[in-house]
């Protein structure tokens, strides 16, 4: 019988499985670094996390804050500035894998993270594109994560390259051979790409999930794999990993903000004087 | 461009704002996310700066602050984080919205680079020309078309995408420690600071401590930004908080937090400007407050524990090519016998 | 380009110049003048390397060495010195006067620029355009037009000069100490080293001292080169001599002199070459070597005396974030208190 | 009555004279540096010696041995590499003068360090450029020393552009207003550039110089200012700062070669066991 675990545990433990020892991952915050550091004290412990802020080979003790917080480690092997990350290390291939979080992606795994809504009448402005152009069009391999965005059949604004509009749509427009988005991962499912049309399919469900709630949240005819798996769970020693590694990651944003800000009240209050 | 070579330029964050900073400047932040110039930009909102324009690779609540209070009219940005998730209006949203600014979407390796080619003197670099099919390259901004441009590499036929460079007329830094002449000294995530610093037209220097000159000589592998660069040094300690500065003090997120929530409207996030940036005078009164709202332990939890780096050495094997003796080591020579030798050898010219 | 991702790299300099060179190679000294890698370049010698292409800034004695053995026969440079001064004939001069080298001439700025322009992957970097009206831009040499060409800048119309990025097979470099997995460490002059190193397919590096990674990453702002570019790590004191490592000891210019002085005629620094650089097994035989025959303490005169850096801190304010008593940081929670929470507010799922 | 001096000693303060206070110089090495640290121990304690190699605001003890040559100076204030020298540094106008020795030169101040005799069938090849084109280029005047080189007609080799044909054609060629070479120091006078046509002119004779000497090395018919002033001789306190910092340099190249390689031999077998 196994732990129970939250699905922020099932979501960062299956993305973990995409890294491979030895292998360079860019990697930002959140479930995207709980996933590179959960591999690295797992299956792959020579694999080299990077950050575009040009932190090369930290071993952090906790989820950095950002992509420039270095406040997670103590030292790292190599420090140099975010236009050397993109040059000397992205472009020229030594990245194998990025992990991503998704706000909006289409059937060819295009990204938005820039607005919603018609940009130029739009509602929100997202964080904007930061590094993730580059990186998901430079780096071997896109893993990404995605559990409050949505898929769309159009972007509104296409902030980075997936597969373009499918086939070999994206190396015609100068991207390396073989890059691209590998897998997809949500709270409800596992989602690869068709090695020649490039269209998205479902490949594995997670445990509980449902066919049908995951098409009723995918806007187009989703194609699915002949033989669906079923996502692992997390193991106890992954879930045990985690929580001490990234306890805010584990519980997911809606929980996190309600008990951080308890804890900050907490903070504040205890020593005002 | 103007080289700045007083070799004392202390100075308070209000005199640098006042004396260098012009409204309608353009800017730079040679900080991003960590290590934040924030005591500066908060003198930026405390004096009414107005339309300015501001280039900053990643915000992180600076860019929300100067929006709320009319300072910046035109932002060119690649990234602005948003603590209360992505489905909350920000500050920026409201702004962008209302026509209060005006915004140009980059990448993070694409503005740098605009600065890089501004700092290295050329009107443009190459960039990853793999972008070109995104919304980032093909809808324009304010800038128009002074941003991207398609050319073919000389030597190949490849087509090739290159970004213009730009030479802000001032930037704000943070930095660990700087002498009295500006040699300003940045370790932890380096990020976008050189390449900011070095293309601004001055830099406005403000770090946690003055240290002296023979510091900087002892280390100029640390230098970030060379004195002739910097116009103003502001010693202000926790001139960076609430964000990090390595060795000093980690983020407090807590207090940063109780911005991020204020933000849920307008109102609350302009009293939450009046209270902590236009109400303590400078730096130190706002930390004052917060020591009296919170307490001091508050304050000192944040504090770094030491981990100090393994030094380089700088040493060679003398100081001087005369040794103890006074014979030079070069010649063998004592200086009478050296200008004996002159003599000697009909080298000696009396000009007279 | 090839990662190299072995733990440890350590290696003799005859094993890392027999398993990664191969005759016809094209190659870059990452260093240039200061901390020159000797004792690789005369492992290349020992084994009778041939028609291998180098890169160099500014050549010393490693390109007369080369030349008069007969391991290069193409030459890209700016500079070589000429410590006998301009009117006497050089090894250089005679091979190329005997068509036994062929030359590129370019300038410091626009070789390393090349070098540059390979590191970062990008086909052409700008250089500055002034230089077009000289020689070096229009006479040419065996690589023919694939060096400079000019364009326009897209913004401006104005015309520019851009330089062909390159990437050799291989780097030569030495440091003051590096990990063994290849992290290697540098100061004193920067000078072409990064560049050279990091546009190289592979990068065998000699160091003074292997250190821990835990030195390495102490002081990251010291990396030089990133262990990933580095197929060998060779631990080599004295690995520079007779150039000067700051921190380990000054140049031997008595030495040198010795072979300047046997540059008169080829079969004098022939025989200095046969000496010094094929007699010796290794560089500590070399060092043995040049203790019998000029005494020990004539080697040790040439020691630096310590000259320390004022370390960078950094530190930060936990290690962790549970605190001694298992209590998050963050959260405020044990971990038996916060699994409780996880189930209370319905977030656990049951797999099974 | 002053003190005797070495024909070095007087081209090395005559060159000092030129750098002002509070100003940039690249220098090199020899006459070069040490006509810099006697500025900065005189009139001009706050310029600010960089070399290209990347080590800016050097304060030697003694005169490096060659531009990356850091054993002269316990630290310095900034440490950059070479690109950065010449595009942070002087492509952005910062570098207000660059000293450099001359191979060879004609008369609008254009220079050759690279080849003796027609490049294709050369006797000697020189140092080569090295950073002399873009500096001579780009900063905002060069200050030119010769102590072995010559004068001709027309260069071997076209390394360093002076005044190109003269008038206007090097600013019209791209280098910045007002930049070029502004004074050369022989080992007999000093030759400045006329201000329209560019053309060299003797300005100043050195203590117990003929003009007819200066003369017989230029190969054209030289110009010659109205008012022919004398080269100041170097005070008592400039010749002991030479002395004490730069000897080798004070007793020119020949004597230097003669005595060092005698303290070489002495150093070598002093110690032989």
């Amino acid at each position: 019988m196994g732990t129970k675990y939250t699905i922020q545990e099932l979501i960062v433990a299956r993305a973990a499985k995409e890294l491979h020892d030895r292998e360079f991952v860019v990697i930002g915050q959140g479930i995207a670094m709980a996933a590179g550091v959960l591999a690295r004290k797992t299956h792959a412990p020579n694999a080299v996390i990077l950050t575009e802020a040009g932190l090369l080979g930290i071993d952090p003790f906790k989820v950095p804050l950002h992509i420039a917080d270095p406040t997670c480690t103590r030292g790292f092997t190599y420090s140099c500035d975010m236009i050397d990350i993109f040059t000397t290390v992205l472009n020229q291939g030594y990245v194998d894998a990025t992990f991503l979080g998704v706000g909006q992606i289409d059937r060819y795994g295009n990204m938005n993270s820039s607005y919603l809504g018609d940009p130029d009448a739009f509602s929100i402005r997202m964080t904007g594109a930061g590094g993730a152009p580059e990186f998901v069009g430079y780096a071997g391999r896109a893993i990404l994560t995605m559990s409050g965005g949505t898929f769309v059949e159009k972007l509104d604004y296409f902030t980075s390259p997936g597969y373009l509009t499918g086939g070999n749509t994206r190396y015609e427009a100068g991207m390396p051979a073989g890059s691209g988005p590998s897998v997809l991962i949500t709270t409800r499912g596992v989602f690869k790409f068709d090695a020649v049309t490039k269209e998205m399919y479902l490949a594995e469900l997670h445990p509980g999930a449902t066919l049908d709630a995951v098409r009723a949240e995918v806007p187009w005819d989703l194609k699915v794999a002949d033989t669906l798996k079923t996502t692992p769970a997390p193991t106890g020693e992954e879930i045990a990993i985690l929580r001490s590694f990234a306890p805010d990651v584990v519980m997911g944003r809606k929980l996190q903000l309600e008990v951080v800000m308890q804890q900050v009240i907490n903070l504040l209050t205890q020593n005002a004087g | 461009m103007e080289k700045f070579m007083d070799a004392d330029k202390r100075m308070t964050a209000r005199e640098a704002v006042a004396r260098f900073v012009r409204d309608g400047d353009s800017f730079v932040f040679a900080n991003c996310l960590y290590c934040m110039p924030l005591a500066l930009t908060h003198e930026l909102i405390r004096q009414g700066k107005k339309n300015l324009m501001a280039f900053q690779q990643g915000g992180i609540e600076e860019i929300d602050q100067l929006i709320l209070s009319e300072v910046i009219d035109r932002l060119v940005i690649a990234y602005n984080f948003r603590a209360g998730g992505p489905r909350i209006v920000s500050p920026l949203d409201r702004a962008l919205k209302g026509g209060k600014v005006v915004i140009e979407e980059m990448t993070n390796h694409t503005l740098l680079s605009m600065m890089k080619a501004g700092a290295m003197g050329y009107p443009f670099l190459p960039v990853l020309p793999g972008i070109k099919v995104t919304d980032v390259v093909r809808r324009r901004g304010f800038l128009g078309d002074q941003r991207f441009a398609e050319i073919r590499d000389p030597f190949t036929g490849a087509e090739m995408l290159v970004v213009k460079g730009y030479n802000p007329d001032f930037a704000l830094m943070h930095v660990q420690r700087a002498d009295r002449a500006g040699n300003g000294q940045l370790w932890g995530a380096m990020i976008n600071s050189k390449w900011a610093a070095l293309a601004a037209k001055k830099v406005i220097l403000s770090c946690e401590e003055i240290v002296e000159t023979e510091v900087i000589m002892s280390s100029p592998h640390l230098t970030i930004v060379p004195a002739h660069k910097v116009c103003a040094v502001v010693e202000c300690p926790w001139g960076a908080h609430p964000s990090e500065v390595l060795g000093h003090y980690d983020y407090d997120f807590p207090f940063r937090a109780l911005f991020v929530g204020s933000c849920a409207n307008p109102d609350g996030a302009r009293a939450w400007i009046d209270e902590w940036i236009r109400g303590p005078a400078d730096r130190q009164a706002y930390i004052d407050q917060y020591c009296r709202r919170f307490g001091k332990k508050t304050l000192d939890a944040f504090r770094a524990k030491p981990f100090k780096s393994v030094p380089a050495d700088y040493g060679s094997t003398f100081s001087l090519d005369w040794d103890e003796e006074g014979r030079s080591r070069t010649m063998g020579l004592t200086m009478a016998e050296f200008i004996a030798m002159l003599g000697e050898k009909g080298a000696l010219i009396d000009g007279n």
